[in-house]
């Protein structure tokens, strides 16, 4: 029924934006569903066997899983977001509570995060402009937070011309513009 | 500076949170302890030049308290643990 | 004049000509000059003016460590002041003017001061300018401060973008001369991740300035060579015209990158400058040695100049400073300066060489055992008078005169970690002491290998050993042939004859005779000396001059140099615009915004927003018609108490906190209790630091058992969340707790006032009646559909709700809750509207929470409870904390009813006289109550609960005001808070 | 010898012979009535006014590097009487008063410049904490003037009024509020100390403390016991080190500050200006450099040195406040040991053991509190009585709950 709300991206508008900048391709991402899930303590056994049962990938810290219908990245100790179509996952709670029971502790992410998908060749020139991680020794796969231009940032790198990044909401301009002053000068 | 943690790696310090000496970890039991020990223990330090157990809370990373062995002198860092095994190791639990 | 001092060869490009101004004047000069090239070329030699005593100057050298030949460069809004002409690089149209000097640099003013400098010694201003007391303020510091400074700036705004970066490398090389490309090709043959970084535009360092060979060929050419090989590797950066200016903890390196600065205005978009931070493995510093003069009677002229520089203007530049040359050196490297500029045609007088013995020159009138004790020419060298070894004077007529008393290891960014330098007595100078940044290394000039040989041996011996702590094997190839020769110095710091000035820091005007006067009055340490004379303060921090002051005090005082010691150099190893510093973190892009789900229609709505932290929220909503904000807010509060108001409060911070001991962990952070809140109900949290001030307060529900949503102020969001981590970490790490943010995943808005329920059960799919939905009431509900949460609590004191949804369907939501407020005639608020209903309600917040009050101080004693441990409980009860007479929260009217009373204000008994003992506490927060249509405020007042009913007066100095206010609750409205569970 | 205008211009005439030591060096004798550890400002100036003053004798200052070598000679040299709380606001009016008289009263010009101070305010919430603050300024004697939006544009035109992020809606100002030279004034204390007597002792490290029976005998330092009757410590970022000395653990952690100065240039600002949205205050010194700094690193450190984040963090806030500065170049970083306490307010205190007392926590507000925080001491170590300024600055208020706490931080002092 959510189909009766008019959403609008994190930047404002009814359709996802996209950029493109000499090469850089940067696409803002709305059609994502997000949760974070945390093991309760003591629950690994329950956690694992729930995760595989609804095929929840539970990567090693700093990574990143693609699978289907669920993706995940680690966050914190014992704590991954998840990522899902919102098409048919819009409520992606509700999707994950059964299988995991006491075992988790899950909560809706979607909306707190602006997601941009950058892409391009010569990638590295514009991310050594914004982030401090030394993306080209990382492999693909590779997720972290990290800061860019005063913004806490989840980063996955998943080829060495392709970027994810979730930013905070609220900001999404301000992170779309660092993207967008930053390709302008290295473009 | 370069937080080498114990999860993942060398980070910058920018992405870190400073708190103070990492005995703030051993707080009283407010049941059992009065205002002496709840004063001794928040307010007086040790500020040594030399080796310092501190904490650092990875705020923009992966939201882990550590707790950082430095050298107030050189800012050499010797040992980081994560705050959570310190604790238990020291006895807390809930 | 057309270039009349260029002579042939150097790495200049000239099928290419550059027109420039200087002064206005025009001038010619090709790519590959800097600023001062191109303009001694002209025949140009004076080109700045002294801080103290606006002696004309010249330039004394050809790099970064110019203390002379400063000069604004470009015009308006980019005009840069102090800009060493000696690395400038030049471009077409280039324009640059003469500084700190008035009304022209051929005849400035204030050179009185140089026929006055014998009053004008170090330190004499402290002596002086205290009678009359008034005096110094009034008339002599103005005169002072107006004569300060050199450069100057416009007070417009930067109109250039800089940009920043971060580049990792295993081996960061720092200099690209001799040293500094060994050390680079043998890391890059090696394999290792390289960045060699060098400030000059092209690499090579001396290479590029001497006519020595390296492998047989040309020691430029064997550079370029060399360049174009790490060119051509893709695990070595190359980075010119790049100056590493600072080393910090753990191999991080601050960088600057001058991408621009040889264009006339940069390219669209491009920066001006990068700045880039370093993280290195491992560095080496290869970035050369200074040369430094010997100090003599008036050897501040132009035309007289470092032997080096005079040598780098002809071989690199083909420059010859002046149609007939002298030298005057201590050492071997001085000869070559002669040497050189005689193979190139240029008349050399003679070279005066303070040493006896060794081989003389051919060619050259060679005279040892000479010293040059004084100069003429006023703005700019004609002659200069020699004492030769038979005792006799001679004056002999020149105009360039190079001076060479050796040369120091540019140790800067190994003292940048505060370890001093050590003193090597072989080659008369500092090279790097121990204790620097962990990982650096130097090698060539800068560690004292002062041959080129010497340069490429080490550059190459300390990449190997560098890399083989990374695992890497480099090999060490054959060296290609150089000079190995050493510069055999023999020290003279200053000639001893004369009585006038001879300099030591040509900037700062420090002379000799200052350092003796600094000996004469006892600032004997290297510290008194260098902060009494100001030896070293200027912008070049004493590249030239430091050493040569500390030799002289180590003369007087009869201790040997190093026992002397010396001072250090701070970073930046050159000075950086702030510009290069604050990168993009500036005007509106200082912080990043923050926007609320409502922001789009409530700009449509023509919203007057506000920054609260980095948010922007609705502060107020003008309707058509209304001129002042006071209409506005007036009536948004009226028609919300009158019938519904709507306000985004999604800013407010929410955090889950999940897990079988979240409300055990809730009573341990509250001081309050929540493992006994109901599910489907919420509770006002007050929240304590362990020092047990109140931290934060918010009211938190239970959705489930094991699930409970707090909200947080907006200030707080962060350090609660921070605190909440700490306290399941460190403190209790077997909770079974789990905690994450959502504030920005649920678009929260506050429906208030008496039609409020009617408003939402219009819109909400289950039902919200008082029964089912009681005061205090939460749970998740369903909006057409849509999941939401809906809390039944209250901050303005009405019937009221906070509903949200999903953070997308945000718009939609406000754009529904108005249409179907429409019928109640609903008001959206803004953040003064909410300001003033809380404190109608007497509920505290910003002005009250100020990180200073007790939960006493605020009324709320009773709510910290002694059964359980909680943070703070414990220090809470210190006496000091819980005194009769201590502050507490009071409601505050004017008894005029237009009387006007202002937050800020102090309360004082009335007929109190203005003094501390009169002090009775602070209005906190003060608003204008429609309802009550008077003022009303919050005020902490010393034992505020016994005055209530009194009389006081509320003074505000600031503003001139002073009225007579009555003490009374803080709760003006609905006290017994019927509205709310209505 | 006294100096003056005449003296200079005689001097000048006679090529400058006359000029005399500005202080001795003076071997240290074996015992004295007062020792003064840390020849700093405040050690200096606890000298100067045990010795002018309260007219004691026997008096000496063991300094372990050279004199003024510590936080006095490398901080920004504001001077101001801007605080809030009723614990501190006499006790800086007080210093604020000292400095107005200090050039006459030591005979050395420190150029006390009074050229103003202005806290800009962003939000209504700033102009309510500082009309609080300024009519408690008021209460206690001192002087303070709210500006408006117009008011502040009049005095600096080039601030950031058209695109600032957080915009300028006016300032606390006090125009008794200033700079003086820093080197100057410890060189000033020390000359006046070292005419009255006092023997100022450089090179000499305190190593030890030698109690017996809980009374102070004196101090073991790197050359040799000296025995003392009392003996006060004014160490700054040294006080735990040398406290511990006497077995104690203060509420201090030594904590990293960095400083900055631009090159010279032509008059640009007249006063001294602190940014409400950012860390970054600053004035122009007399030789046209632009002073500035920030935020602590927020680390504890002994380094003298600090990183880079707050270098560019400063750097942000200065641009942000004022875009003309862009093309200024930072000439000079350097950093100091700030003894931080933990309610970021100083402590002038009596100790456990009888002769000794210290004298510390100064945070990063320790140079504008120089002369009354010597006078203070001194008195203290005189009469045994505390000043009535000072009377706040006990050891014990944080047991009994009465912090001073300006920012409202709590017992975290790299926030205050």
């Amino acid at each position: 029924m959510a189909n009766q709300w008019q959403a609008l991206t994190a930047l404002g508008n009814e359709m996802a934006e996209v950029v493109e900048i000499g090469p850089y391709r940067i696409a803002e991402r709305f059609d994502v569903a997000l949760a974070s899930i945390a093991m309760r303590r003591g629950q690994d056994k329950a956690f694992a066997a729930a995760a595989k049962k609804v095929k929840v990938p539970l990567p090693d810290p700093a990574r990143h899983e693609t699978g289907s219908p669920f993706s995940a990245f680690w966050v914190a100790p014992d704590m991954w977001f998840v990522e899902a179509d919102f098409a048919t996952h819009e409520d992606i709670v509700a999707a994950l509570k059964p299988a995991f029971g006491d075992a988790a502790s899950i909560t809706e992410q979607t909306d707190a995060w602006v997601r941009f998908d950058v892409t391009g060749e010569r990638m590295a020139p514009l991310v050594e402009r914004l982030t401090n991680l030394d993306l080209a020794v990382q492999p693909e796969g590779f997720a972290s937070r990290t800061i860019i231009e005063h913004l806490g940032v989840y980063l996955v790198k998943h080829g060495a011309n392709s970027l994810t990044l979730y930013g905070p909401r609220s900001s999404a301009q301000g992170l779309l513009h660092a993207l967008e002053v930053t390709a302008k000068s290295v473009a | 500076m370069i937080i080498n943690h114990p999860i993942l790696g060398p980070r910058d310090a920018q992405e870190f949170v400073y708190l103070g000496d990492a005995n703030l970890i051993n707080r009283p039991d407010g049941m059992t302890a009065g205002i002496e020990a709840f004063h001794d223990y928040l307010y007086n330090r040790d500020n040594p030049a030399g080796e310092h157990r501190e904490l650092w809370y990875h705020e923009q990373g992966d939201r882990s308290w550590l707790v950082v062995t430095r050298n107030t002198v050189t800012h050499e860092i010797l040992k980081v643990e994560l705050a959570r095994d310190v604790a238990k190791a020291q006895g807390r639990s809930k | 004049m057309s270039q009349s001092n260029r002579i042939s060869g150097g790495q200049i490009d000239r099928s290419k000509t550059f027109r420039f101004t200087f002064d206005g004047m025009p001038y010619t000069g090709h790519p590959g000059d800097t600023l001062a090239s191109a303009l001694l070329a002209n025949g140009v030699r004076l080109m700045g003016r002294s801080f103290k005593y606006h002696r004309p100057r010249g330039p004394i050298s050809a790099g970064s460590e110019e203390p002379n030949a400063l000069v604004q460069l470009r015009s308006g809004a980019r005009q840069e002041p102090n800009t060493r002409a000696t690395v400038a690089e030049l471009f077409d149209g280039l324009q640059a003017s003469s500084q700190n000097a008035w009304p022209s640099l051929k005849l400035d003013a204030m050179a009185i001061n140089d026929k006055l400098n014998s009053f004008f010694t170090a330190g004499f201003y402290y002596k002086t300018f205290m009678w009359p007391a008034a005096f110094w303020e009034k008339l002599y510091e103005p005169i002072i401060r107006r004569a300060a400074g050199l450069g100057a700036l416009t007070r417009e705004e930067d109109p250039d973008e800089y940009d920043k970066g971060f580049a990792h490398c295993d081996l960061l090389v720092i200099g690209a001369g001799p040293a500094g490309l060994m050390a680079a090709l043998t890391a890059g043959r090696a394999g290792a991740r390289v960045i060699l970084a060098d400030e000059d535009f092209r690499m090579g360092g001396r290479l590029n300035a001497e006519s020595l060979e390296v492998g047989g060929r040309a020691g430029a050419e064997w550079a370029s060579a060399v360049v174009a090989e790490l060119m051509s590797m893709p695990n070595v950066r190359m980075m010119a015209r790049t100056t590493v200016v600072g080393a910090f903890d753990h191999g991080i390196y601050s960088v600057v990158e001058r991408v621009s600065d040889h264009l006339a205005v940069p390219e669209a978009g491009k920066p001006r400058q990068t700045l880039w931070r370093i993280y290195s493995k491992r560095a080496i510093l290869a970035g050369g040695a200074t040369e430094r003069p010997i100090a003599f009677e008036n050897n501040d002229r132009p035309g007289i100049m470092l032997a080096g520089a005079l040598r780098s203007y002809a071989n690199r530049w083909g420059v010859a400073v002046g149609d007939r040359v002298a030298v005057f050196t201590n050492n071997d490297d001085g000869l070559r300066t002669a040497r050189d500029l005689q193979s190139k045609g240029v008349d050399v007088a003679a070279v005066i060489d303070s040493r006896d013995g060794g081989d003389l020159l051919p060619g050259i009138r060679h005279l040892q055992g000479a010293q040059v004790i004084d100069s003429a020419g006023r703005l700019g060298l004609k002659s200069v008078t020699v004492r030769l070894a038979n005792g006799k004077t001679e004056t002999i007529a020149c105009t360039a005169l190079g001076v060479s008393g050796g040369w120091n290891p540019n140790v800067n960014i190994t003292s940048h970690h505060r370890s001093r330098p050590e003193w090597r007595e072989d080659i008369s100078a500092f090279v790097p002491g121990a204790g620097g940044p962990a990982n650096l290394t130097s090698v060539g000039a800068a560690g004292g290998a002062l041959s080129t040989h010497g340069a490429l041996a080490t550059g190459q011996a300390q990449a190997i050993a560098a890399l083989a702590d990374l695992g890497f094997t480099a090999t060490a190839d054959t060296l290609p042939q150089a000079e190995d020769a050493p510069i055999a110095v023999s020290p003279l710091w200053y000639v001893h004859e004369g009585k006038g000035r001879a300099w030591i820091d040509q900037q700062n005007d420090v002379t000799v005779k200052d350092v003796k006067l600094a000996h004469q009055e006892n600032f004997t340490s290297v510290e008194h000396l260098k902060r009494y004379t100001t030896l070293g303060m200027a912008t070049d921090q004493g590249k030239t001059g430091n050493v040569l002051g500390i030799a002289v005090m180590a003369e007087l005082t009869g201790q040997s140099i190093p026992a002397t010691g010396t001072t250090i150099y701070r970073p930046p190893y050159t000075p950086v615009a702030m510009g290069t510093l604050a990168g993009r973190s500036r005007g509106k892009e200082f912080k990043p915004f923050r926007l609320t789900p409502s922001h789009k229609w409530a700009s449509e709505q023509g919203a007057i927003f506000v920054e609260v932290g980095n948010w922007l929220r609705t502060q107020w909503v003008p309707k058509p018609g209304e001129t002042t904000w006071r209409e506005s807010v007036d009536r948004e509060v009226l028609a919300t108490r009158k019938s519904v108001g709507i306000c985004d409060v999604t800013t407010l911070g929410k955090i889950d906190i999940q897990g079988t001991d979240a409300g055990a962990f809730l009573d341990r952070v509250y001081s309050n209790t929540f493992s006994t809140l109901a599910v489907g109900k919420c509770r006002y949290g007050l929240m304590l630091r362990e020092d047990g001030m109140v931290f934060d307060d918010g009211t938190t529900a239970r959705m489930g058992d094991n699930e409970y949503v707090m909200t947080t102020t907006t200030a707080n969001a962060v350090t609660v969340f921070r605190h909440l981590e700490y306290c399941r970490q460190c403190l209790w790490p077997d909770m079974d707790v789990q905690i994450i943010s959502t504030t920005e995943a649920w678009a929260q808005y506050s429906v208030a006032g008496p039609n409020a329920r009617k408003l939402l059960q219009k819109i909400v799919d289950q039902d919200i009646s008082d029964a089912a939905f009681p005061y205090m009431g939460a749970g998740n509900i369903t909006i057409g559909g849509m999941r939401a949460r809906l809390f039944r609590i209250s901050f303005s004191g009405e019937l009221a709700y906070e509903v949200a949804v999903p953070t997308r369907y945000g718009d939609a939501l406000i754009r529904k809750l108005a249409a179907a407020g429409a019928e109640f005639d609903a008001v959206v608020y803004g953040t003064e509207a909410l300001g003033v209903m809380r404190i109608e309600k007497g509920h505290v917040a910003g002005g009250e929470l100020n990180g200073q009050s007790t939960a006493l101080n605020m009324g709320l004693g009773k709510m910290v409870s002694k059964k359980k441990d909680s943070i703070g409980m414990v220090l809470s009860q210190r006496e000091g904390m819980n005194s009769a007479d201590g502050y507490r929260l009071v409601g505050v009217k004017p008894v005029d009813p237009n009387g006007s009373i202002s937050a800020g204000s102090h309360f004082m008994e009335i007929g109190a006289p203005v003094e501390l003992a009169s002090d009775g506490g602070w209005l906190t927060s003060k608003v204008y109550s429609p309802h009550l249509g008077c003022d009303i405020a919050l005020g902490y007042l010393k034992a505020g609960d016994q005055k209530i009913g009194r009389r006081m007066r509320a003074v505000n100095f600031l503003t001139k005001t002073d009225t007579e206010i009555e003490i009374v609750s803080p709760h003006f409205f609905d006290p017994e808070g019927e509205r709310l569970r209505g | 010898m006294r100096y003056s205008g005449f003296r200079v211009i005689a001097e000048a005439l006679t090529g400058h012979k006359g000029w005399k030591p500005v202080w001795r060096d003076p071997a240290p004798q074996p015992d004295y009535d007062y020792i003064v550890v840390g020849g700093g400002g405040h050690g200096l100036a606890t000298a100067y006014y045990l010795a002018k003053e309260f007219k004691q004798a026997r008096i000496a200052v063991l300094e372990k590097g050279y004199l003024g070598g510590g936080n006095v000679g490398r901080n920004t040299t504001i001077i101001r009487s801007n605080y809030l709380l009723d614990g501190n606001e006499p006790f800086y009016e007080f210093s604020l008063k000292l400095w107005e008289g200090l050039e006459q009263d030591f005979n050395y010009n420190a150029m006390v410049s009074q050229r103003g101070i202005i806290n800009l305010i962003h939000t209504d919430a700033q102009r309510d904490a500082f009309t609080r603050r300024g009519n408690g300024m008021i209460l206690n004697g001192a002087d303070a003037e709210l500006l408006n939006r117009d008011q502040v544009r009049a005095m600096y035109p080039f601030l950031n009024f058209d695109n600032a992020r957080f915009p300028i809606k006016g300032a606390l100002m006090q125009r008794r509020g200033g700079t003086v030279r820093h080197d100057a004034v410890a060189w000033g204390y020390a000359r006046g100390a070292d005419m009255r007597g006092v023997d100022l002792i450089q090179n000499c490290e305190v190593t030890g403390m030698r109690i017996e029976n809980g009374r102070i005998r004196g101090v073991e330092t790197t050359r040799g016991f000296i025995g003392a009757k009392k003996v006060g410590v004014a160490v700054a970022g040294s006080s735990s080190k040398v406290m511990a000395h006497a077995g104690m653990r203060l509420p201090i952690e030594s904590h990293v500050l960095q400083a900055f100065v631009s090159e010279g240039l032509k008059p640009f600002i007249d006063g001294v200006m602190t940014f409400g949205a950012g860390h970054f205050y600053v004035s122009q010194s007399d030789k046209g450099g632009l002073v500035f700094g920030g935020d602590i690193d927020g680390y504890n450190s002994y380094a003298q040195r600090g990183n880079l984040p707050v270098i560019e963090d400063v750097a942000e806030g200065g641009m942000a406040l004022m875009p003309a500065i862009g093309r200024a170049r930072l000439l000079r970083a350097w950093g100091g040991i700030m003894d931080m306490s933990m309610d970021g307010s100083p402590i002038i205190d009596k100790t456990h053991v009888e002769g000794l007392y210290f004298n510390g926590g100064w945070c990063y507000g320790g140079f504008k509190a120089t002369p009354a925080s010597g006078w203070c001491f001194a008195h203290l170590m005189a009469k045994d009585t505390p000043h009535p300024t000072a009377t706040a600055y006990r050891f014990d208020r944080f047991l009994k709950g009465l912090m001073i706490d300006e920012k409202g931080q709590g017992a975290q002092p790299n926030l205050h």
